[in-house]
């Protein structure tokens, strides 16, 4: 019984996935009444995750381990996937028959990133790695469309497919070095395993699966073509979830590991440094919104990064802050973005003008969420990163502040070039956006979220702290 | 530093009513200008009369911190809401509130999407109030930013000439200053080892030489860029121009003082060490933007150009005296701070009734406003003659303290300092006889003086600058309160 | 501090009521010109009775002091106080009486003018400065109302401010003397930070003076003369004080004759003995008022307006002051000679303007040839009052003019190099000369003989704001009792020589009458106003100056020297051609233009990254494992 | 010493087969070819855990179970893989990668 507890969310969303498959079955799909359905489920995981959040043990011969950090963990994911089906009433972009898998597959990846945050040996890894991975793949091409969603697809297939396969390479190697699989037994190894060239070789390419979730360079390329391609309700859900289990499982990895040694440490900050300015630099240029906020994603990955290559707790705390309002301000953006996008084509960036008439809540909505991705006050991405900036500092990491902070001032650039769109031009052809009361209720609900906890961010950061601890 | 903790969260008050004020905007229609206008000057006036009587409240005598707040706010990285008032904001503190107030008044007639202006003024002023008033890290340059990006929107929307260009120079220029200043608060953070952003304490730690070198000049450029240090000024004349007035106002009224304030609160204060390494180098920045501002101005025909490179030489006199790091030297630039504030406040609102009118700032297109509308006009020229060091305004006093400091410590860039008064006067005056003298221009004449309601708070800022011309000691006083305890735990 | 001593509360009421006078008429009044005309009366009426009761009952044996604390800094503490010794109460009495004429003068002159009620609030404006600079206590109060009555000056120099030239003489004279006022205000400083204090008292003791090395004395006190030469219009920047003629003629005769212009020479009687303590610093002021006078009174020779020729004069007078003065601080001599010129050039000189003003509001025009030719002798108080005046200017027994004119060369005769008192002496003669030659003018007009006077021209009625009131009616009289006083004042100062010098150095020493000088001084004295006869007065006069003989020299003072020629190209060469074009241009291009470079450049890196993102996933999936294999190479070597 | 039983042997055989198939993902331009390459280099990581675990493991099985799974998510990734590439034949009309270029920069 115990058990069941422990495994609760992960059965509860089986089970649901399993509602969607039969509601898949059906000749002639009901869109309102499945969606009703979605949302009435995925709210019901939000309460079986939170029932569960106090939970702790392991299951599965150690290799599955619950704890207050993989609680929290798919109480975001849940909070993530709810989120995206919110705004998910019209799926303009996804054929009506498929929609019951589109509620399907969102909800087996959900499962797949739910099992990756409490895994703690190697072979579970991978495959909750692979299950969250596989059912995003088929989830960017059921977008209809000329081709580029498929496109998008197919690449997002290949990069993930390789570096999986390279990931899988490296674990061999690790496992070669430790003769286990548990990272329980590992990570204590990691002097050894970084000493050995055979060990140093598996962790590198191991990484190569983790960053590629998350979007750090070099493992970035997929970001902006799947951002671009995919429907706007899937890119919000790759954008949003998929980063932070990426987040937490890079946190189990650093967290249970003692000290990775210099030249390793040391590697980590040049990529988050590049993911950063790369990130950055190449979003300034963008004319399409979701890919501009992809290559955004990427920089955020950067950012990121800075609090897990600490190898601190202040670090993982404010890892683990950044990645909870990266969710939120992230999803922020997007809400605006498939609301104004009603047919849910590819928002160009002239395409916002005039917002502030057309929706004046969205136009506020999108200029906190923009501002808080900028790192602006008083929002909970300000916190965040100033809370990232001083972990790092207190590691001695100087430079990546410095490059960090005026990496901020370039990506102000770009999020302002939206702000200026969307405030200070008008285009009166456009049409005005109307939006639902309860999209107006969330509206307001997530701009209150942003600037309260940016202000206020002790409860999170003390709630961070538990899970860190509980992972230590 | 003694702390005196307040009996009534006085200042918590002051910091809250423009966010209660702008949380009320939120929930009035857009149609009714009325009770927008009344909201946001009740919140300014509150706020205003509550700095009033700190200001007057102060104890000289008791010194150190008062009416301090102090609440944990984030344990885990020691952040902490910590707020007080002593001699030095206590003045910052009356002149926000002054310019807010003026500068609600000055937008009366606004009709451009007036409910979002107010909200976005307010929350500047919340910032500027915050920034004032906190003595802690965290919270400091939270306000900062607050205080400063705002202007993107005020510019972009109610701004005029060239405004994308300015208001996005403006902001991406602040920001980078904030991109260092950034990783000169978290190196004192985590090099004093308290892990904590209090600046009271931090200010007991001493920091290694290299730190607070490295730290103070971050922090410095940071900071000075806000302060239109030379030669990072560029963007404030480009942003006074293209600003709406009471924006203007308040940003070169009181946004610029965060920049120097900072540069005082933070930087000298935890580096004292590193100020003294680098005040030379203070001192010729400082030089040469009073220099180099006088000049420019003397080149300019946009009558706002102008007085964007006026505040340039009057900030360089402040940071002048940061510089000398004597006791005159702190008085009067503090003092001066105080006094360029109301000088420039006054100088914008008299500007945007005139622009407002004519939409035209072309001195040569201007002429003969001493006839068309006197009162506008005596309020300009008053403002002028204040920004010529005219002895009986605030500002003289305050720079006759910089530049006997200065003098004392750097005799060349004292006395070139002192010499670049001439030229001030001459192209203050050039603009005043351009402007307001001369046969007036027939395509203005129709138009008229100041009503007696607009003419309000342009008052409010010329009695201001009387009243502390004529009783300079109030001030001095009180600044000087907090600057010997300042200077002695350098 | 009691301020319940009548004293005290007979200083505060001087400075404070025009003070308030000042506040009102510029706040309330403005718009009603009897009000502030009535407001501006009062405020200079009780001053002007509580000078003169100081001045004669006041017991100053010992200077009455009073000093409260205005603004105490650290090492800069300037207190607000007032110091009443003889040489304040005089100058006090002179102020509050001229500005009292004046304002009443001005009933008449500005009458109707629309900014009357502006031109009293300037007015109470100049006489709170003026009289706090006089009775100040400490040199920063000093300055401070210095640099108000500059103000005043200005205001009121531009009070016609729709006339361009009026705007521009205005702000020249506000920058030009601005200009002198930095090297004051930078010898303040020194002596700031190295006497301590700016108290008069503590500047002038010779204790001090002894502790301090000579050089920092001679420096700062150069640099007050700065100042001075500024204010009281000494060459190089005396240009000013001709173009502020621009201002209507009472503000000449208060300001620019009698009292403003003469601060300049009353600072230099305050701290006479800061002064005589550096030789050196007495020589140059000496040098520079010896050329002053020489300058502007040949100037004053060949100018055709009216008021030119007063305002050279005026230059040329401060000038004798000075020397006077540097005279009696390198001979050891007492403040006495040059002071005495000030009081009684104040007089006349305030006469002269007034006199000139009837007849420019009656003619409406400058060109004294022009008034002579429409017959301006008929105006019997003015033409009577003005030649008193001239007599004075020139020098001649019995009025004030000539026993002052004689303590001056009696001073500049004490010095060993004898070639002072002989420019002194044709600086008088000068003097005679430029002066008759207007009297001599207007009293025996030649219509037509001037047509080749330089510098005259036939056309008429410029005027100032179009004053050009009808011939009718004669001159109001409060326009003449203004004439009437200061005559009797040009007639009777004279014989109050010993009973001034008594009061002003407590001991009146009897004069050796040095028979040589006198005869000298008259003949010079003489000689001049025979010389204008027969250039102008005589019934076959030419009616062309002598100088006429030399045209260089004549179109050389025509030009006033080329003195603003000089000042314009330097402005235009320096400060405009210059700072200001390499300043702006590098701010526009350099500082600017690099930072809008900046900027392009980070758009422009970004374009170019944007290329490692290639259509074709195998090229980013190569570009993948490359990096990756570096860092495993890095991490290899690193090891 | 048997060649084919040693450890090395087989690491040296798996790394090949890794480079193959890399060589194969990157090389080769028709998505079939490339799905293939990618199987090649889960292969090679299989061959690994088998003789890793073979050789010098402790518990004879881990290998083994790995290796199944590996089989298992093989055939899933390939199932996915081949449907996403019918959709792209279906939109292109061609199963060339060279052809899927509309997104860059």
């Amino acid at each position: 019984m115990m058990n069941v507890m422990l495994f609760g969310p992960e059965l509860y969303y089986l089970g649901a996935a399993l509602v969607f498959f039969f509601l898949s079955l059906r000749r002639q799909p009901q869109v309102k009444g499945d969606y009703q359905i979605a949302l009435a489920l995925a709210a019901g995981g939000l309460v079986v995750t939170t029932l569960c959040l106090c939970q702790h043990g392991e299951l599965f011969f150690k290799a599955y381990r619950v704890d207050l950090f993989s609680q929290i963990f798919k109480f975001a994911l849940a909070l993530g996937l709810f989120l995206v089906l919110t705004i998910s009433h019209n799926l303009a972009q996804i054929e009506e028959r498929f929609h019951a898998e589109y509620y399907l597959f969102l909800t087996t990846t959900t499962i797949g990133m739910m099992m990756l945050v409490s895994s703690v040996e190697l072979l579970t890894i991978y495959v909750s790695l692979e299950l969250s991975s596989y059912s995003l793949y088929i989830l960017v091409p059921l977008r209809k469309g000329d081709g580029i969603d498929v496109e998008a697809g197919i690449k997002y297939l290949l990069i993930g497919a390789v570096s999986s396969g390279v990931m899988l390479f490296g674990l061999s190697y690790i496992f070669g070095a430790t003769h286990t699989t548990y990272l329980s037994e590992i990570l204590p190894r990691l002097p050894q395993l970084v000493a050995s060239p055979i060990g140093l070789l598996g962790l590198l390419l191991a990484m190569a699966g983790f960053f590629f979730k998350l979007s750090v360079f070099p493992f970035h390329f997929w970001a902006p073509d799947v951002y671009q391609g995919a429907a706007n309700q899937v890119t919000t859900f790759i954008a949003t979830a998929s980063k932070a289990a990426a987040v937490a499982l890079l946190l189990r990895l650093a967290a249970m590991g003692v000290g990775y040694g210099y030249s390793f440490t040391k590697a980590l900050v040049i990529l988050s440094v590049v993911s950063m300015t790369l990130g950055n630099l190449v979003a300034i240029i963008q004319k399409d919104l979701k890919r501009m906020l992809a290559y955004s994603s990427i920089a955020h990955a950067g950012y990121v990064l800075i609090g897990i290559l600490t190898l601190q707790e202040s670090g993982y705390i404010a890892a683990v802050y950044y990645a909870v309002a990266y969710l939120v301000m992230n999803f922020t953006v997007f809400m605006v973005i498939s609301e104004v996008a009603k047919d849910g084509r590819d928002l160009q960036i002239s395409e916002l003008s005039g917002l502030w008439r057309r929706n004046p809540l969205l136009s506020l909505s999108l200029i906190v969420g923009l501002f808080a991705l900028a790192g602006v006050p008083p929002s909970i991405g300000f916190t965040g990163k100033l809370l990232l900036f001083t972990s790092a500092m207190n590691q001695g990491y100087f430079w990546l502040v410095l490059i960090g902070a005026v990496n901020g001032t370039i990506s102000l650039y770009y999020y302002l070039r939206v702000v200026y769109a969307s405030y200070f031009t008008d285009d009166p052809s456009l049409p005005m956006v109307v939006v639902s009361t309860p999209t107006r209720i969330l509206n307001y609900a997530l701009i209150a979220i942003v600037l309260g906890f940016g202000v206020f961010p002790d409860r999170v950061v003390e709630l961070a702290k538990l899970a860190v601890k509980s992972v230590l | 530093m003694t702390e005196h903790a307040a009996s009534f969260p006085i200042l918590t008050c002051m910091l809250l009513s423009p966010v209660v004020g702008l949380l009320i905007l939120l929930f009035i229609k857009e149609e009714c200008h009325c009770c927008i206008r009344a909201v946001s000057l009740v919140a300014a006036g509150i706020s205003l009369g509550l700095a009033i009587y700190t200001f007057v409240a102060y104890d000289k005598s008791l010194g150190g911190l008062q009416f301090v707040e102090k609440y944990e706010w984030v344990k885990t990285f020691g952040i902490s809401y910590f707020v007080g008032v002593e001699g030095l904001n206590a003045p910052m503190l009356l002149l926000t509130g002054i310019v807010i107030f003026t500068g609600v008044l000055t937008m009366w007639e606004l009709t451009l999407r007036v409910k979002e202006f107010f909200i976005f003024m307010l929350a500047l002023v919340t910032g500027v109030f915050g920034v004032f008033m906190t003595y802690d890290m965290f919270f400091f340059f939270l306000f900062y930013e607050i205080a400063v990006v705002p202007m993107y929107i005020l510019i972009l929307i109610w701004g005029s000439t060239r405004k994308e260009y300015a208001a996005m120079k403006l902001t991406l220029y602040l920001m980078a200053g904030s991109g260092l200043i950034i990783p000169g608060i978290l190196m004192l953070y985590s090099a004093s080892g308290l892990n904590t952003f209090n600046m009271v304490a931090l200010h007991g730690v001493h920091f290694s030489p290299w730190i607070q070198k490295v730290a103070f000049i971050l922090l410095f450029f940071g900071f000075g860029v806000l302060a239109a240090l030379w030669p990072f000024h560029t963007w404030s004349p480009v942003g006074h121009v293209a600003a709406p007035t009471a924006v203007s106002m308040l940003h070169a009224g009181v946004l610029m003082k965060l920049g120097s304030f900072a540069i005082l609160r933070v930087a000298m204060f935890l580096c004292p060490e590193g100020f003294q390494y680098w005040a030379q180098l203070m001192s010729l920045l400082a030089t040469a933007g009073i220099v180099y501002g006088v000049f420019v101005g003397l080149a300019q025909t946009d009558l706002k150009y102008v007085i964007g490179y006026s505040s340039v030489s009057h900030m360089g006199i402040v940071i002048l005296g940061l510089s000398t790091g004597t006791v005159d030297g702190l008085n009067g630039s503090v003092f001066q701070m105080f006094a360029h504030g109301i000088m420039t406040a006054l100088f914008f609102s008299s500007v945007g009734y005139i622009y407002d009118r004519t939409h035209t700032r072309d001195i040569h297109q201007l002429g003969g406003f001493s006839k068309i509308m006197p009162v506008a006009s005596a309020f300009f020229i008053t403002a002028a003659l204040c920004g010529a060091g005219v002895p009986g305004m605030a500002s003289f006093w305050a720079e006759l303290l910089v530049f006997i400091a200065s003098v004392k410590v750097y005799p060349v860039q004292g006395m070139l300092a002192i010499a670049a008064l001439v030229v001030g006067a001459l192209f203050a005056l050039r603009v005043v006889q351009s402007t307001f003298f001369n046969t007036p221009n027939p395509k203005f004449v129709h138009f008229e003086d100041v009503s007696p309601f607009l003419a309000l708070p342009r008052m409010m800022l010329i009695a201001t600058l009387l009243f502390f011309g004529f009783f300079p000691q109030t001030m001095v006083g009180l600044i000087k309160s907090a600057v010997v305890p300042f200077l002695q735990g350098m | 501090m009691g301020s319940c001593d009548p004293v005290l509360l007979g200083c505060l009421t001087t400075v404070l009521l025009p003070l308030f006078a000042f506040a009102l008429i510029m706040i309330f009044t403005w718009r009603r010109p009897n009000l502030s005309l009535a407001i501006s009366l009062t405020a200079s009426t009780v001053p002007l009775i509580i000078a003169w009761t100081f001045f004669f009952t006041l017991d100053v044996k010992t200077p009455i002091v009073y000093n409260f604390n205005w603004l105490v800094s650290d090492a800069v503490k300037v207190p607000f106080g007032f110091l009443l010794d003889p040489t304040s109460l005089i100058m006090l009495v002179i102020v509050a009486s001229i500005s009292w004429l004046v304002q009443v003068y001005s009933i008449g002159y500005m009458g109707g003018d629309p900014g009357f009620g502006r031109f009293y609030a300037d007015l109470s404006l100049f006489a709170l400065a003026m009289l706090t600079l006089v009775i100040s206590s400490g040199l920063l109060q000093l300055y401070i109302a210095w640099e108000l009555v500059g103000l005043a000056s200005y205001l009121l120099i531009g009070f016609w401010y729709e006339k361009f030239s009026a705007s521009e003489a205005g702000k020249k004279a506000f920058v030009v003397t601005r200009f002198g006022d930095i090297g004051f205000f930078i010898g303040l400083v020194f002596l700031t930070l190295f006497y301590g204090s700016l108290d008069i008292a503590t500047v002038n003791s010779a204790a001090v003076a002894k502790s301090m090395p000579p050089w920092l004395i001679t420096t700062s006190a150069l640099l007050i003369f700065c100042g001075i030469m500024g204010k009281s219009a000494q060459f190089p920047i005396h240009v000013w004080l001709p173009d502020a003629m621009e201002g209507p003629t009472p503000v000449s005769a208060l300001l620019h004759s009698a009292t403003m212009v003469a601060a300049g020479v009353y600072l230099l009687t305050r701290i006479f003995p800061f002064f005589a303590a550096s030789a050196t610093a007495m020589t140059v002021i000496l040098c520079i008022s010896t050329i002053t006078l020489i300058l502007s009174s040949t100037i004053g020779m060949v100018a055709t307006d009216i008021k030119q020729v007063w305002a050279y004069s005026t230059i040329s007078q401060l000038g004798f002051m000075a020397m006077g003065l540097a005279a009696a601080g390198l001979a050891s001599g007492t403040l006495f000679p040059g002071y005495y010129h000030l009081t009684t050039h104040a007089a006349f000189k305030a006469l002269l303007f007034l006199c000139s003003g009837v007849f420019i509001h009656h003619f409406g025009t400058n060109d004294f040839f022009t008034m002579a030719t429409n017959g301006g002798r008929k105006l019997l108080i003015p033409m009577v009052t003005i030649t008193i005046a001239s007599l004075a200017l020139a020098g001649i027994f019995p009025f004030s003019g000539f026993f002052s004119k004689e303590l001056v060369l009696t001073a500049l005769a004490h010095l060993d190099n004898k070639l002072w008192l002989i420019l002194g002496l044709f600086g008088a003669f000068l003097t005679a000369y430029y002066s008759f030659r207007v009297i001599f003018v207007m009293l025996f007009p030649k219509p037509g003989a001037y047509g080749k006077v330089p510098g005259h021209v036939e056309e008429e009625a410029h005027g100032h704001g179009g004053h050009g009131h009808g011939e009718e009616h004669g001159v109001p009289w409060v326009m003449s009792l203004p004439l009437l006083v200061l005559a009797g004042f040009t007639l009777i100062l004279g014989f109050c020589q010993g009973y001034l010098e008594k009061f002003l150095l407590g001991e009146s020493h009897p004069h050796a009458m040095n028979y040589f000088l006198l005869v000298a001084a008259v003949s010079c004295a003489v000689g001049g106003i025979a010389l204008a006869w027969f250039d102008w007065g005589a019934k076959n006069a030419k009616c062309v100056g002598f100088i006429q003989k030399f045209p260089a020299l004549q179109t050389f003072f025509i030009q006033k020297w080329y003195m603003d020629h000089f000042w314009r190209w330097f402005l235009n060469t320096f400060i405009y051609g210059t700072f200001t074009r390499l300043f702006t241009l590098n701010d526009r291009r350099v500082v600017d233009g690099g930072v809008d470079a900046v900027a392009f450049s980070t758009i422009g890196s970004g374009r170019l990254l944007s290329f490692i993102q290639t259509a074709f996933v195998q090229l980013n999936l190569l570009f993948m494992v490359l990096v990756l294999a570096g860092v495993g190479l890095y991490l290899l070597m690193g090891r | 010493m048997l060649v084919f039983n040693q450890l090395e042997t087989y690491l040296y055989l798996a790394l090949l087969l890794f480079a193959i198939g890399l060589y194969g993902v990157l090389a080769r331009r028709s998505l079939i070819a490339i799905l293939i390459s990618v199987e090649l280099i889960l292969n090679a990581a299989s061959i690994n855990f088998m003789a890793f675990n073979r050789f010098l493991a402790p518990h004879p099985a881990v290998g083994q179970v790995i290796t199944l799974f590996i089989m298992a998510v093989a055939a899933a990734e390939a199932a996915i893989a081949l449907s996403i590439i019918v959709a792209v034949y279906r939109k292109l009309k061609s199963i060339n990668i060279e052809h899927a270029t509309e997104l860059r920069g």
